[in-house]
């Protein structure tokens, strides 16, 4: 297996695994990591389905795509984290009430 | 934009603006109120007669407004919609003198006259609607303006009966969209034509063309108050008196049964209509809607229930005569349009005097009535002798035109149908006649206003009295020109080609 | 001029209009009403430029795709600015009063990036830009949920935000494997090379599941009503009215341009879902107490309605979609200001407590009523054109179980519209303690309403512009 | 998401669901992941990718490192928009209050003499990534987060910007990056260009202007997030 | 030598698995953050090892860097929530 690919398929396994944990976690810093590992599970299919071809140079398009979504990311975090704290002040635990279900 | 293709917008514009401008004006300012009133209504009296005038001389009122690809909005001058029209705005300048007298010192009058003048926007609108299109958009206004003023009073009972209008009328006029909609991938066009534009279609699309028949009609069927789509219709006369004589002679009603007349002639085409073989159910229903509305009728201690279901019978005779294949007959329905509009506002105006004037709201209260406000009840008596059908009254003729026509149709069993429906109308307006009449008063009335030496308000003794001499003029001037007959007779050698 | 573009001028001025009311917050207002009228400007422009010369391309920083960025404007995209011109002005102008002072210092910047954010995304062809863009427009529309303050809308803001970072990766990893497939983001040369692979179908399932999640189809529609509801009324008003019809649009584009032609079940099984969301949503908007929660299921229901064009597959049926679109961004907007008046006059939005309120604000009830008469589909109105050529296609596919679903989703409309207006009937008088409403929230209310009127009036028109490039001509056409 | 909302909702008592819940979404996740690794597999083996057009192009694009060219001048339109992106951010951060009380006790001398020494030498690295981008790993983001490091650690010793930096000053070092990128975007249409066109004798100058600005407003900006709320309005402590 | 070299990039792969796997299923939440931080730095040697220098720089500042540092100060205003054992995060302070 192409090395490359390797990394390929561990990107999917995080992107799986975030998803596992943001659905099963009710803890909002929790669910905020959970979406942090997909992001990166992303990222990483990205960048090492750009890389298959052995010892030329990489595509250095995917490169700036995920620079841009490292930074999105960041930005999406911090707005996270903030109403996470503003939510915990205001209803004393950091979760989602259930979804009111109809 | 030249005057031919300005008249039909004109002539909504007449109801439209006034009724605009009433809704922000503040409740005090009664005589603006009244100002406009009259005026729009005058306004579009004139502007009718206007085009009535233009029309013979050869002017071709049409307006149109593309809304999509191969689709307008047409408003447009036709003999049929001319006689709509013509009898909705006599009717309507009656109404709100009507309604200035009976509503005064009531709480929101500028709402109630504004949806008042946008309900007789949307029936000139559905008179003059070229095409099924405009009928459908107009029609469902008709719906949406109606329904304050069936709710007006504000009680429990008033909106429960504002609920049902708007569940079966709601529910009519999707019918009517899915007709219409269908109707158009098939046919291609929605333009009303003379003789109907479907016969080309044959019988590649019988079974469709027969399941729109029934979905068309079933939509307008809600607003004729057909059996057993009527059940709205009892229910609404919660309404103030007014709306009651709007909803039952100039507007809802009747735009349900012109939008029949309209799918069968300018549709279908009255005789492709019965080579599909749905003109003898039409009857049926019709017969069947007469002789149980006169049923009902006959055990209504309410005044005002027994006058609706007289309704429910009476709107039927208009379809029974559409559903005649047979130009004698089709003259019979067209002249019951006008005959029923100008009787049965005549008895709703007779039965709000009696409400306002003495609180008399049952039959049973009628007693000697006669006495006590003679010019009403000679009002009322010529009603309803004329939806009895006694000659030389405007009923009269209807029925003549109805059973000829049956007979030369070849549906000799719906003279059994006129005859036992006149016989229940007898029966239901005959012992109050008797009771108002030669009864004795009772010591005291319900709940008597004194208006001085009169019997009444001027205001709502004016418009009754009116009404009751065009219905004597509809029947003793009946081979004048421009009578309602005269009209009916020219419509039809259009639709029969004759 | 050949260099002025209209459409980048739209993009790059609300951007300035943001930093602007960020760097000087004591004058948000005059300064987002005056990007407000330019961005408008901006976009009457671009229409008048589209007219004058058909679609247009446009190649950002010169290099052009594969390499760079191109922007596309076609019919479609100008339907899209234009509705979101309508709605931005309006609420821009409802904004002015419904927002205190340390409110409208956040509003406003957050607002214009919004704006940005709906401009560059209907604008772009280029699925990496979107993606930039879909996050630019969910922060920016979390940020506005959460200015309401108070647990339901910070709960609603988090979980929304939560929502949409997790529809932006679906979308991202699909935009991944169809760039590792084709060699390029830009659309049309995806359009042009795409072949049906395995790759493919994973990235049609990411990209489609990612965006069907922030567009909120049932049953991905959990979020949306209590985010709605809670939101600020002008918020509430842009959420329902555009931010969920960015993701359908992409998706639309996506649909129309780069998905296998082979996509029919997919189309059924969307439509299915959307006829779901139809009934579900409308019969949920009918059992609420609380009129924002109402409103918000009617927009779970609306959005359904737009998935009934995929399995049609007819330009009738594409147009009618996006008929029914700019109808309801047009009537939801309206209905929204209106319910916002009646929160802030009365102080609740109880249904059952309607009555006292509402006789009060004749102008509001009616904005109301004019609105939700689009939204059932009454001539004439916008929504009813929209249902009139859905139905018309639906009959003409010979799938006339669509047009079902459409009916009996203007009866459940009618049924809530009117369950609402019919408070202002009543003959309740007893006192009320009330707030005067401001003017302008009033009327613009009501002008919203009327526009969406006016759409069911004068549809040739932008039906006609809907035409330019003719978006649905290649694998929608008959 | 879909199958949480469809799930009776019983949690444990460590805010966990339920264990037959869990179980049925890792199989269904683990064959998401399987198909999705099928999928991969799947894919054409040369990348058809955009490495040549990029080369080909790296001339004129004013810098030498292809990573920085594709940021900042091919798809510098994307760069311009994610600028905004983490404004906008910082926007909702501070729309949702102000920032929290610094209530930790002062830091002991270690961390204090650290930040004395690392704070200086942390902007001198910024600044070297920022130069060496344009033909090297390095640029505007990395050196932004460098010196957004050198912030983090002050505001972590107590520090605080001062009444006079906190208001308007605070605010164009903020919106600087995007401002800049902006006009710059904009004069060259002005010019006679597309938006971003840069004429390629000045296109390595322009690209630094922006990324400088790029640099000091990300750096300002995620030590602003760190923050965790506006600044207060009020004198300060 | 090429061996090696996939028997590493196995063996980083794996790790980033297991080390996000133990930062999301982590009972406390401070560990969980110390593991995401250090699954951070993982990433930077994969992007390394996928020939992306850029990427790995900017991975450590601000993936691992910020980020920590983000979360980090969410959590220690997060204290009163008690589900993490408060003595833990004043030591590390």
């Amino acid at each position: 297996m192409i090395p490359a690919v390797l990394y390929a398929l561990v990107g999917m396994g995080l992107f799986a695994l975030g998803l596992f944990a943001l659905i099963v976690h009710t803890h909002l810093l929790r669910k905020i990591l959970a979406i942090n590992v997909m992001a990166s599970g992303v990222f990483l299919v990205l960048v090492a389905l750009a890389a298959r071809t052995r010892g030329a140079v990489p595509d250095p398009v995917p490169h700036a795509m995920v620079i841009t979504g490292i930074v999105v990311a960041v930005s999406a975090t911090a707005l996270a984290l903030a109403l996470m704290l503003r939510v915990s002040a205001e209803t004393g635990r950091a979760e989602l009430p259930e979804e009111p279900l109809e | 934009m030249s005057w031919d293709t300005g008249m039909p917008l004109l002539v909504l514009a007449s109801s439209l603006l006034p009724g605009l401008v009433i809704f922000f004006l503040p409740e005090e300012r009664i005589v603006t109120r009244t100002t406009l009133n009259l005026a729009g209504a005058t306004l579009k009296l004139a502007l009718v007669g206007v085009m009535i005038w233009g029309a013979l001389y050869g002017h071709h009122y049409e307006t149109r407004l593309p809304i999509l690809p191969g689709l307008d909005l047409v408003l447009r001058a036709d003999p049929l919609s001319i006689l709509f029209v013509a009898l909705s705005s006599i009717l309507w300048l009656v109404t709100t003198i009507y309604a200035i007298g009976y509503l005064e010192g009531s709480p929101n009058r500028s709402r109630f006259f504004g949806f008042f003048s946008l309900c007789v926007t949307a029936t000139v609108g559905v008179a003059l609607a070229g095409n099924l299109i405009t009928f459908l958009l107009f029609y469902e206004l008709l719906t949406l303006v109606t329904y304050p003023l069936i709710v007006h009073r504000g009680t429990e009972v008033a909106r429960r009966a504002g609920r049902t209008y708007l569940i079966y009328t709601i529910a009519g006029g999707t019918l009517l969209l899915l007709g219409t909609v269908w109707l158009y991938t098939l046919a291609g066009s929605l333009d009303f034509t003379a003789r109907g534009f479907l016969s080309g279609l044959g019988g590649a699309h019988h079974t469709a063309l027969v399941i729109i028949f029934v979905l068309l009609i079933g939509g307008l069927g809600v607003k004729a108050a057909l059996i057993p789509l009527h059940g709205w219709l009892p229910q609404a006369m919660v309404a103030p008196a007014p709306v009651s004589a709007l909803l039952h002679a100039v507007a809802v009603v009747k735009a349900g049964a012109f939008g029949i007349m309209r799918v069968v002639y300018d549709v279908y085409g009255i005789q492709f209509a019965a080579t599909l073989g749905v003109t003898l159910p039409l009857a049926i229903v019709a017969a069947v809607t007469i002789i149980y509305g006169s049923m009902r009728a006959l055990f209504q201690d309410d005044l005002k229930r027994r006058l609706a279901f007289s309704t429910v019978s009476q709107v039927a005779y208009i379809v029974l005569g559409i559903a005649i294949v047979g130009p004698v007959a089709t003259i019979g329905g067209l002249v019951h349009l006008v005959h029923q509009g100008v009787m049965k506002i005549t008895l709703f105006f007779c039965a709000g005097n009696l409400a306002e004037t003495l609180g008399i709201h049952k039959v049973s209260e009628m007693n000697g009535v006669g006495r006590r406000m003679p010019w009403t009840m000679a009002a009322f008596t010529i009603g309803t002798f004329g939806m009895i059908g006694a000659p030389p009254l405007a009923g009269f003729i209807s029925k003549w035109y109805l059973g000829v026509g049956a007979l030369d149709g070849g549906q000799g069993w719906v003279v059994f149908i006129l005859a036992g429906s006149s016989l229940l109308n007898a029966g239901y307006f005959l012992p109050i006649l008797y009771a108002a009449w030669f009864k004795a008063p009772p010591d005291s009335w319900p709940a008597e206003r004194s208006f001085g030496r009169r019997e009444t308000a001027w205001a709502l003794l004016a418009p009754p009295v009116v009404t009751a001499l065009l219905t004597l003029a509809a029947g003793l001037l009946a081979s004048a020109p421009f009578s309602p007959l005269q009209w009916a007779r020219f419509i039809t050698t259009l639709e029969y080609a004759l | 001029m050949p260099w002025l573009h209209w459409g980048v001028i739209a993009i790059v001025l609300p951007l300035a209009g943001a930093m602007s009311c960020f760097l000087w917050p004591r004058r948000a207002i005059p300064l987002g009403l005056v990007t407000a009228l330019g961005i408008v400007t901006c976009v009457a422009g671009l229409g008048w430029q589209l007219v004058e010369q058909g679609a247009q391309r446009y190649a950002v920083g010169g290099w052009g795709a594969p390499l760079g960025i191109d922007l596309y404007a076609d019919g479609l995209s100008l339907l899209m600015l234009m509705a979101t011109a309508a709605v931005g002005l309006g609420v821009s102008i409802y904004s002015i009063g419904y927002f205190n002072r340390e409110k409208a210092r956040y509003f406003w910047p957050l607002w214009m990036f919004l704006w940005a954010a709906l401009n560059a995304l209907f604008l772009s062809a280029d699925i990496f830009n979107l993606y930039v863009t879909l996050e630019l427009l969910g922060l920016a529309a979390v940020a506005l949920v959460a200015l309401a303050g108070g647990a339901e809308a910070l709960t609603g803001a988090m979980r929304y935000l939560l929502v949409s970072l997790l529809g932006s990766l679906f979308y991202l990893l699909g935009v991944a494997l169809l760039y590792h497939s084709f060699g390029s983001v830009d659309i049309a040369i995806l359009a042009a090379r795409v072949e049906s692979s395995p790759a493919v179908w994973a990235a049609v399932g990411l990209i489609s599941a990612g965006l069907l999640l922030k567009t909120a189809l049932f049953p991905l529609h959990f979020w949306l009503p209590s985010t709605h509801a809670s939101a600020p009324a002008p918020v509430s008003a842009l959420l329902s009215a555009l931010v969920v019809k960015a993701s359908f649009y992409i998706l639309l584009r996506l649909w129309l341009e780069i998905f296998p032609p082979t996509s029919a079940v997919l189309g059924q099984l969307l439509a299915l879902l959307g006829a779901t969301a139809v009934l579900w949503g409308g019969l949920q908007a009918l059992r609420q107490t609380r009129l924002k929660m109402l409103i918000a299921y009617s927009t779970v229901a609306q959005l359904g309605y737009l998935f009934l064009a995929f399995p049609l597959a007819s330009i009738t049926g594409w147009t009618g979609a996006l008929y029914m679109l700019l109808s309801h961004a047009v009537a939801k907007t309206a209905i929204f200001m209106a319910a916002g008046n009646i929160l802030y006059f009365g102080g609740h939005d109880r249904i059952a407590d309607l009555d006292r309120v509402v006789q009060r604000l004749p102008l509001t009830v009616t904005a109301f009523a004019l609105a939700g008469a689009s939204i059932m589909g009454l001539p004439p109105s916008g929504g009813f054109i929209a249902k009139w050529l859905l139905l018309e296609a639906a009959i003409r596919s010979g799938q006339w179980w669509w047009g079902g679903i459409l009916i009996l989703g203007g009866l459940l409309s009618a049924a809530w519209v009117f369950k609402v207006v019919g408070y202002a009937f009543t003959r309740s008088r007893a006192p009320h303690e009330s707030r005067a409403v401001p003017v302008g929230m009033e009327w613009s209310a009501l002008a919203m309403s009327m526009v969406a009127i006016l759409l069911g009036l004068f549809a040739s028109w932008p039906l006609a512009l809907m035409e330019i490039g003719l978006p649905f001509g290649g694998k929608g056409a008959e | 998401m879909k199958k949480k909302s469809n799930k009776p909702k019983s949690i444990t008592e460590n805010g966990e669901r339920e264990a037959p819940f869990r179980l049925l979404l890792a199989v269904l996740l683990s064959a998401l992941a399987a198909g999705l690794g099928y999928a991969v597999l799947s894919l054409p083996s040369p990348p058809p990718g955009l490495s040549s057009h990029v080369a080909a192009n790296l001339e004129t694009s004013g810098v030498s490192n292809p990573v920085t060219a594709v940021l900042l001048n091919f798809r510098g339109y994307d760069t311009l928009l994610e600028l905004g992106v983490l404004l906008l951010a910082l926007l909702g951060v501070w729309s949702l209050g102000v920032a929290p009380e610094h209530h930790e006790p002062p830091p002991g001398p270690v961390l204090d003499m650290l930040t004395r020494l690392l704070a200086p030498l942390l902007i001198l690295v910024a600044g070297y990534l920022l130069w060496v981008g344009a033909h090297a790993p390095g640029g505007a983001f990395q050196a932004g987060s460098v010196l957004a490091a050198a912030g983090v650690l002050l505001l972590l010793t107590g520090w605080r910007p001062g009444a006079g930096f906190s208001g308007l000053p605070l605010r164009i070092t903020l919106a600087a990056g995007l401002g800049v990128f902006v006009v710059v975007g904009v004069v060259l249409m002005l010019l006679g260009g597309r938006l971003l066109e840069y004429p390629p004798s000045f296109a390595g100058a322009l690209i630094l202007l922006i990324e400088a600005a790029a640099t000091l407003s990300i750096g300002t900006t995620l030590a602003a997030l760190f923050l965790g709320g506006r600044p207060e309005a009020g004198p300060r402590r | 030598m090429n061996l090696l070299q996939s028997a590493f990039d196995s063996l980083l792969g794996f790790a980033l698995l297991w080390l996000a796997w133990r930062a999301l299923a982590s009972p406390d939440l401070f560990r969980a953050i110390v593991l995401f931080v250090a699954f951070g730095l993982l990433m930077a040697l994969a992007w390394v090892r996928l020939d992306a220098p850029d990427i790995a720089l900017a991975e450590v500042a601000i993936g691992a860097g910020l980020t920590g540092a983000l979360l980090l100060g969410a959590l220690a205003r997060l204290k009163p929530e008690g589900v993490t054992k408060p003595t833990h995060e004043e030591k590390e302070q």
